[in-house]
């Protein structure tokens, strides 16, 4: 094959003639080192100030910082925008960005058959090209002829172009570190999108170092000069996605862990409750910490890094004890080391929210890769017959929504409640229409008002929630603990028919709240039909688009994406027993499936995946066309 | 805070009988409690007992004040994270020896790091007293238990010597039946700032009857114990005829006669409740070759609190208003 | 009424006609320093030697040493016994014998109507009487008019017959420490047992206190003779309940604790491996703990009191990894704590084995009450797919089995096994045909010996288990961990198709499980019929006793009762089909009908019961009644 | 055992390629390990590392003997399983600050108390590395790190001083790039029977770098250290020009300068490594005020094992004819 290695000083070529397409997947992929994750969020940033609709997935390397040049190394960032509505990061990729032999060897075979592909040439030297597992040189053999390669010195078209920069006193290695800003601007120049953002931000990052700011820029404008100047290879042709249809609105973007913690300092506003998050290290979950522990700025937010996950979920019962709102974050291991302390909150009914970021296992597992195999965990976890409230979040955004929900449920029938999210939602984003909170309705909790009659376990007649009443109330002394408690008085009671009565009003009271939360709807399609695909957090984006692409093509399936865990929503069995058949994708081996078929005895079929990656769109069709009679 | 009536000891006591085992040191505590809290007049509605799992645990359901009976070895994180809710609240834990020193290891020697604002009592007998005789990490080694049938094997854990190890900023130690002396220490305990960690030798007299009577009975007590105060002298002795110096060869305490071989108490080491090392050294006297100490072993000068005040935080539209501007930080669009 | 307070010094009566019942229920009541417990125990092996069949049930209070006469202080011991087949410790009692008010108060409702009271009439004073609630004496109203009452002054009668033994050197205070034992020596004379099993046994345990020992040999002696020659009132008849007919064989008595034990010991031995016992103390788990560290005479025992719940479970990981069979034992809110740690057993596949001897939850719950509740915790409570072997016993005998099994399982298959007991099993016990270790087929599990090509996570092609090499082992030398691994070699892997491989692999070795144990067999009644009764646990006795009866009355319904909880039996699916409906009790809010619900899409119903007290076998007949179309 | 070919220090590496950052203090100590089992002719199939979860926790799989990561917190547990079940092992166990002082705190005094024969090397970066920056309890306050980014507000955890105040029997520090120092100190550990706990400061090169600098950096050394040595006296300086004495009147260490007013080698104090109060004197010193000490800080003279031996167990037929007889022990019957 022959790969056409560009000449910077290549003619200039005819003005560009954009191709316009519907929507794009571009993966940036290179070194930990290289700095692919900020390259990735400023292609982001400047594809949503376009006005495109995206959903993004960065991909990190299991270790800190891996040797250079190594697979294990490889940091990647994809997103998938578009002028129509993006639901998943996308399965195959029209745009590959290799930095070096590691990333492409690691990546290529996500890369569509006569996808884009870009390497760094520089990069394919002995060293890295066996490190990466590569006998040879692939640049120099054909097994990349069904692709359209763009190999290009970047080294050298970086080393020249600062070279140009007059007056700056850097190293030969900062420059180097700027060839992930050339290939931004090279992919910037490719979607006809604006360099302006990212030299913003580029100039506020390096506000203290302002030649590596001014070397990061001319990369940055080289890159896209270079698009816009160089005769590309003939089947090199730059693209326009047109703006998607939004909603009008004020929009941003957002990951799921910006959007839990700022949608429990949302939901501890409305339930006018200051707010302590008590949590440990783990990945994927420490970002909630970072983020909280980052909020200073008078939110009456404070976060406490404690000794371990039980001190962890402790603290935070003790906080809701005293009359804060106790919230606890982790991952699965850690929320298993948690179990017995939740079931301290569930006996002494007081409200504390646990978010599960989940990630792949059993044990440490994968760490930094996606699973949502906590859903048993979560709803049948714990010692005893122990209920609490289970909800999970479908989307970046959708995790604000649900941890307003888990404030208020969790306050408002004094019960904890798990908020499930995953390694997937908690780094991906996508734009976010901002809500206003200025408009949201109270519902505020009081923990210092002590009730007529008081005893710590009368009951609202409506809620079944005993009365928060908090250490420090005048009038309101009490005490609780865990052993069972009678009825009404909360005195220590070993008495039978008490246990009993008990258990069923801690089950009555979960049960009830199904009441209180939406109907499930139908997410995409009709109330009945052939076939319904029911999911549940993070597969919402596949599911939605294989659900779309299927009744496109005429079947006649539906979409119903499930918040409500535990209780499931009250209509749920019902609109169930109106399709044909039932498929429920998880990336798990069949945990919601053991739930639906259990509570409404129908023949739910799992679809599960279980590698640390989220669905492909296609995995799903292809499942789905099964039960639809067809083989794809 | 409300003014709060005069209370008398009992009026801190709950309606609830008290379910230890009779002659338990257990009682001789509450008793000394509820003193306590009268003396100083707590207020009832600002105070809250927090406890762990055990006989010792059943504690707050004794005192009319707020309670809460947690679970096995967590209530330091428990009662950490209510002082942080609540900074204003006055909170005394209570845990056996089991629940602070085996299961509970990690949270007690964290929360004497982070030297959070409470009163920690541990009472300790040396025994698994709820779970029916057991031995404890305290328990001495030859302990024949249910668990040990051939005598426990483990060198025990030292109360003392861990609060110090792990950084506290208060320790003292007194015990059951030593009702004026308790209700001292835990007055004492209460005034510091930081966690106060007080070990309270507790008798149990079921699985464990005695246990420490060589050191409490009233016939080797002189002897056997010496009773600390800043800045005095380090005598004991029933007659007041002994007293501790220091052996700089061996780095150790000795105890040495009144009198004899010319030793006057002017001679005698002084206790200096602020020296870490002289806490080491006195903390781990057993009533054997040297007396037991009982008193304020150690309190720190006062240490700096790192934590920042609770946060304060604006209410209703205000407070809507600060999340509204933070939601739209950094970069935002708008579409039409 | 007229209660007539029997003298002492009564004429002799004419020679006992006893007359002949089937089965009888006595209930021993009394203050928790009465000696109910012993009084109980001893009872019970005159019981076992003259030939009957039985089941206990021990019940104490959860004070250590509750105050004298109160209400929570009252220690039970009742025991079900017969020349039937006894299954339960019996609905109703026939015999009650109370020795205060307090013991009074509190179990007369289980006393059928004209059963026969017997209390100690000193006992009822105006202290114990307002302690134990009582604002006039019983024995004094005609509330008891319903049973036959036997009030009798215990104290002075021991007194008395105390006072009569030449030369010993006793206090008034350890005299009427003896009571327990004349009113054992009665309740021996009622039912026409042997006072010698006692009298030895009283022997040996004061053996160093004579005089202790000749008063308690005095005092039974005293309560027997009361019995042989006294007039009782003229509605007390004295009993013969005669043999069963049990198999040939030597039998003992034998609790759940020690059926587990001993299971577990000749499990270990069938392994050809040592054991070691990691355990923190919990009630009602901790008498293995101590049985265990009893057996020292060369079993190869060890046991390990751990500092807390995870100490123990990953001391036991640690051993197992060590060559040694390593089992842990607690209950529910210990189990909790060491869902992580159980995690990493199964992601290194370490054989270890999980006792939990159930108790009432949630959270510290009713530590003393038994419950079955940990079901869910047993085969979904860990993160993510992390499978599991869960067993359980159904009687004290059957521990013995299961313990056996579950050493078997655990190291054939190098999985975790959990094996489910609860506090009623544990505690209660029944006559035990005493198995022959000798003749048991070992299952050789070795440690040392280094497979060719060995690798880590090769398996066997049958089992899929992976080769057991500890540490020491020449020529076998590797590195485990709980990071996800490659397939065979067992090194750190992120690949997604190995991830998806190892979660299939883990599911498909438990799964296949149930190829290796027996299908489930009809426990009583046919193959199909009108329902299915199916249990777990320790509801053996009563679904077995409710089902009995019923089929008597001519209704066609069967028993079946599952102790491979996890994976269920191969062919129960197809077996439950066999029955228009399937009913499910259980001591816990309906969890194992979740498992039959969700697996076999059988619309099976939940006869939950909750109080913290085994089921009565008319709960489960009126239920069964309804489902027969009948009502009671 | 098996006669054990004389292997070299890359004898010891196992295939698996090294994933630490490059610059990682982990590589200095990997390498000293290896060292330290090529001169001691260590068995690889009796050698056993046991570690928990975080950067340093990796180590097992670049050893080439038995090896166990295990989970977060816990190696000390389970290595306690271990050696109950084989205690001809050799057992060496890593472990980070986080993952033995925050997690796991409550298994390493547990571990300590019990003295179970081990060594324990704990790498202290004063960091979370795995997790990219948390502080850590070991972290000093004021570190500005994800979770803490107005600076840490607790006072920090001492590692020596939470070993002393724990029970332990051998208590040593070095540093990462000591190498012979290292070396040296690793084989003290290994010799001793009992627990040996060893603090290896470690530089995160990523998260934490340099905060030792000011006591590891060549520059300074020799005045910020001081390498113990039995039985000698405390001497330190770059010239070997100063010394430490004991201040009778403080009950603390002062540092002097040799000649100056008088003071020779012989007014110095010895180092007495069975001395628990010099330990605890010397393992505070920090490297400022008083050089930090290294080496080997405390070792206990010898200490009764309680523990029984392993328990001997006949096979086969003898074991089921003594279960057969345990199981008719007590009450039997016979039924015809
Ligand atoms: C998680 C858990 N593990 C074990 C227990 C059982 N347990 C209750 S109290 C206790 C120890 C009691 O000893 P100690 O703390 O010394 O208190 P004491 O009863 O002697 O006052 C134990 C092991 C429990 N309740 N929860
Ligand atoms: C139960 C559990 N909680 C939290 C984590 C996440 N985690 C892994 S390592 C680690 C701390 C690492 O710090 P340290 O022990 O000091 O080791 P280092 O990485 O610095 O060597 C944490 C919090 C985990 N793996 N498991
Ligand atoms: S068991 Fe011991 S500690 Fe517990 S109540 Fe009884 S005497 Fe007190
Ligand atoms: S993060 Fe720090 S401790 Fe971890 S490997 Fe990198 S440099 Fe070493
Ligand atoms: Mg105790
Ligand atoms: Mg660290």
């Amino acid at each position: 094959m022959n790969i056409q290695i560009q000449d910077p000083a290549a003619e200039r070529k005819t003005p560009v003639e954009r191709q316009s397409i519907e929507a794009a997947v571009v993966r940036f992929a290179g070194d930990s080192g290289d700095g692919m994750q900020l390259t990735g969020s400023q292609f982001t940033l400047a594809t949503a100030v376009a006005g495109n609709d995206l959903v993004t997935f960065p991909d990190f390397p299991a270790e800190i910082r891996a040797p250079v040049g190594t697979t294990f190394g490889v940091s990647t960032f994809q997103i998938n925008f578009g002028s129509r509505e993006i639901r998943t990061a996308g399965d195959r990729l029209d745009v590959l960005v290799a930095m070096n032999p590691a990333a492409l060897i690691t990546n290529l075979e996500d890369l569509r058959p006569d996808g884009l592909l870009i390497v760094d040439a520089s990069a394919f030297q002995d060293r890295n090209l066996k490190k990466a597992g590569y006998e040879t040189n692939p640049l120099e053999e054909d097994d990349l002829d069904r692709y359209r390669v763009l190999a290009l010195d970047i080294s050298k078209l970086t080393q020249a172009t600062v070279k140009a920069v007059d007056g700056v006193q850097v190293t030969n290695k900062e420059i180097l570190r700027t060839k992930n800003m050339w290939a931004l601007g090279l992919v910037l120049w490719l979607f006809g999108r604006d360099v302006a953002p990212t030299r913003q931000w580029l100039g506020v990052k390096f506000a203290k170092l302002e030649d590596i700011a001014t070397i990061n820029i001319a990369a940055l404008e080289a890159g896209f000069a270079f698009g816009e100047t160089t005769e590309l290879a003939h089947n090199v042709h730059a693209y326009e996605v047109p703006p998607a249809k939004l909603d009008a609105g004020e929009y941003r973007n957002v990951t799921g862990a910006e959007g839990i913690c700022w949608g429990l300092a949302t939901g501890a506003h409305l339930a006018d409750l200051p707010m302590i998050y008590c949590s440990y290290p783990i990945t994927p979950a420490s970002n909630m910490l970072h983020i909280l522990a980052g909020m200073t700025g008078g939110f009456g937010i404070e976060t406490f890094q404690a000794e371990d996950e039980i001190a962890a979920v402790t603290a935070a019962i003790g906080a809701s004890y005293g009359g804060a709102l106790g919230v606890t974050g982790s991952s699965g291991p850690g929320i298993a080391l948690k179990t017995e302390g939740i079931g301290l909150a569930v006996a002494t009914e007081l409200p504390i929210v646990i978010v599960n970021a989940q990630r792949g296992g059993p044990s440490t597992g994968l760490p930094t890769k996606t699973e949502q195999s906590d859903l048993y965990q979560a709803v049948f976890g714990r010692n005893a017959d122990c209920p609490l409230v289970v909800l999970a979040a479908r989307s970046p955004g959708d995790c604000f929504t649900m941890a307003v929900e888990a404030v208020r449920l969790a306050t408002k029938y004094m019960t904890p409640v798990m908020l499930l999210s995953d390694g997937y939602i908690a780094n991906s984003s996508e734009p976010w229409s901002i809500p206003e909170v200025a408009g949201m309705t109270p519902f505020t909790a009081q923990t210092n008002v002590v009730p007529d009659n008081f005893a710590p376990y009368m009951r609202d007649a409506d809620t079944l929630a005993r009365p928060w009443v908090a250490p420090g109330t005048p009038g309101g002394i009490h005490r609780i603990g865990g052993i069972e408690r009678s009825e009404t008085t909360g005195n220590v009671s070993y008495d039978p028919a008490n246990h009993q009565t008990m258990t069923d009003l801690r089950a009555r009271k979960i049960a009830n709240i199904a009441h209180d939360v939406p109907e499930q709807d139908v997410t995409r399609g009709d109330g009945a039909g052939d076939l319904a695909i029911v999911g549940w957090g993070s597969t919402y984006g596949p599911i939605g688009r294989a659900v779309t692409n299927l009744r496109d093509e005429g079947h006649k399936l539906a979409h119903i994406h499930i918040n409500n865990i535990w209780p499931l929503p009250r209509n749920l069995g019902a609109l169930l027993a109106n399709y044909a058949a039932v498929l429920v994708p998880e990336m798990n081996n069949g945990q919601l499936v053991t739930l639906l078929r259990a509570e409404y005895m129908i023949d739910a079929r799992s679809l599960p995946k279980v590698s640390g990656k989220p669905f492909n769109v296609s995995e799903i069709e292809d499942a789905a066309r099964e039960f639809l009679g067809e083989t794809s | 805070m409300n003014v709060v009536p005069e209370l008398k000891p009992d009026d801190y006591a709950t309606d609830q009988e008290v379910r230890w085992c009779p002659g338990c040191g257990d009682y001789a505590i509450l008793k000394a409690m509820r003193k306590v809290l009268s003396d100083v007049g707590a207020d009832p509605e600002q105070t809250v007992f927090i406890s762990g799992i055990g006989c010792a645990a059943r504690f707050p359901y004794y005192m009319e004040t707020y309670g809460f009976h947690t679970i096995h070895g967590r209530a330091a994180a428990i009662a950490t994270g209510t002082k942080l809710a609540n900074p204003d609240l006055d909170i005394w834990l209570v845990s056996g020896d089991g629940d602070s020193l085996s299961i509970g290891g990690n949270h007690l020697m964290h929360l004497l790091r982070r030297d959070i604002d409470l009163t920690y009592l541990l009472f300790n007998n040396e025994i698994y007293g709820l779970t029916k005789g057991q031995a404890s990490p305290t328990s001495r080694p030859g302990t024949v238990t249910p668990s040990s049938p051939s005598g426990s094997y483990d060198r025990p854990a030292h109360a003392v010597a861990f609060a110090l190890g792990s950084g506290a900023g208060f320790i003292a130690r007194s015990y059951d039946v030593a009702q004026p002396h308790l209700v001292a220490t835990m007055k004492r305990a209460r005034e510091h700032r930081g966690t106060s960690f007080v070990e309270i030798l507790q008798n149990c007299i079921v699985y464990n009857a005695d246990i420490f009577a060589d050191v409490t009975d009233k016939k080797v007590a002189g002897d056997a114990q010496i009773h600390l105060e800043h800045g005095a002298p380090l005598v004991f002795g029933k007659d007041g005829d002994k007293g501790l110096i220091f052996d700089v060869k061996t780095l150790s305490l000795k105890a040495v006669a009144l009198g004899e071989g010319g030793v006057a108490e002017k001679d005698l080491l002084v206790h200096d409740e602020t020296n870490a090392v002289l806490a080491g050294l006195l903390g781990a006297m057993d009533g054997h070759a040297l007396p037991m100490a009982l008193g304020v072993i150690y309190c720190a000068p006062e240490r700096p609190a790192h934590r920042p005040a609770h946060p304060d935080r604006p209410r209703g539209d205000a407070m809507a208003a600060l999340l509204d501007a933070h939601l739209r930080k950094g970069h935002t669009w708008h579409v039409a």
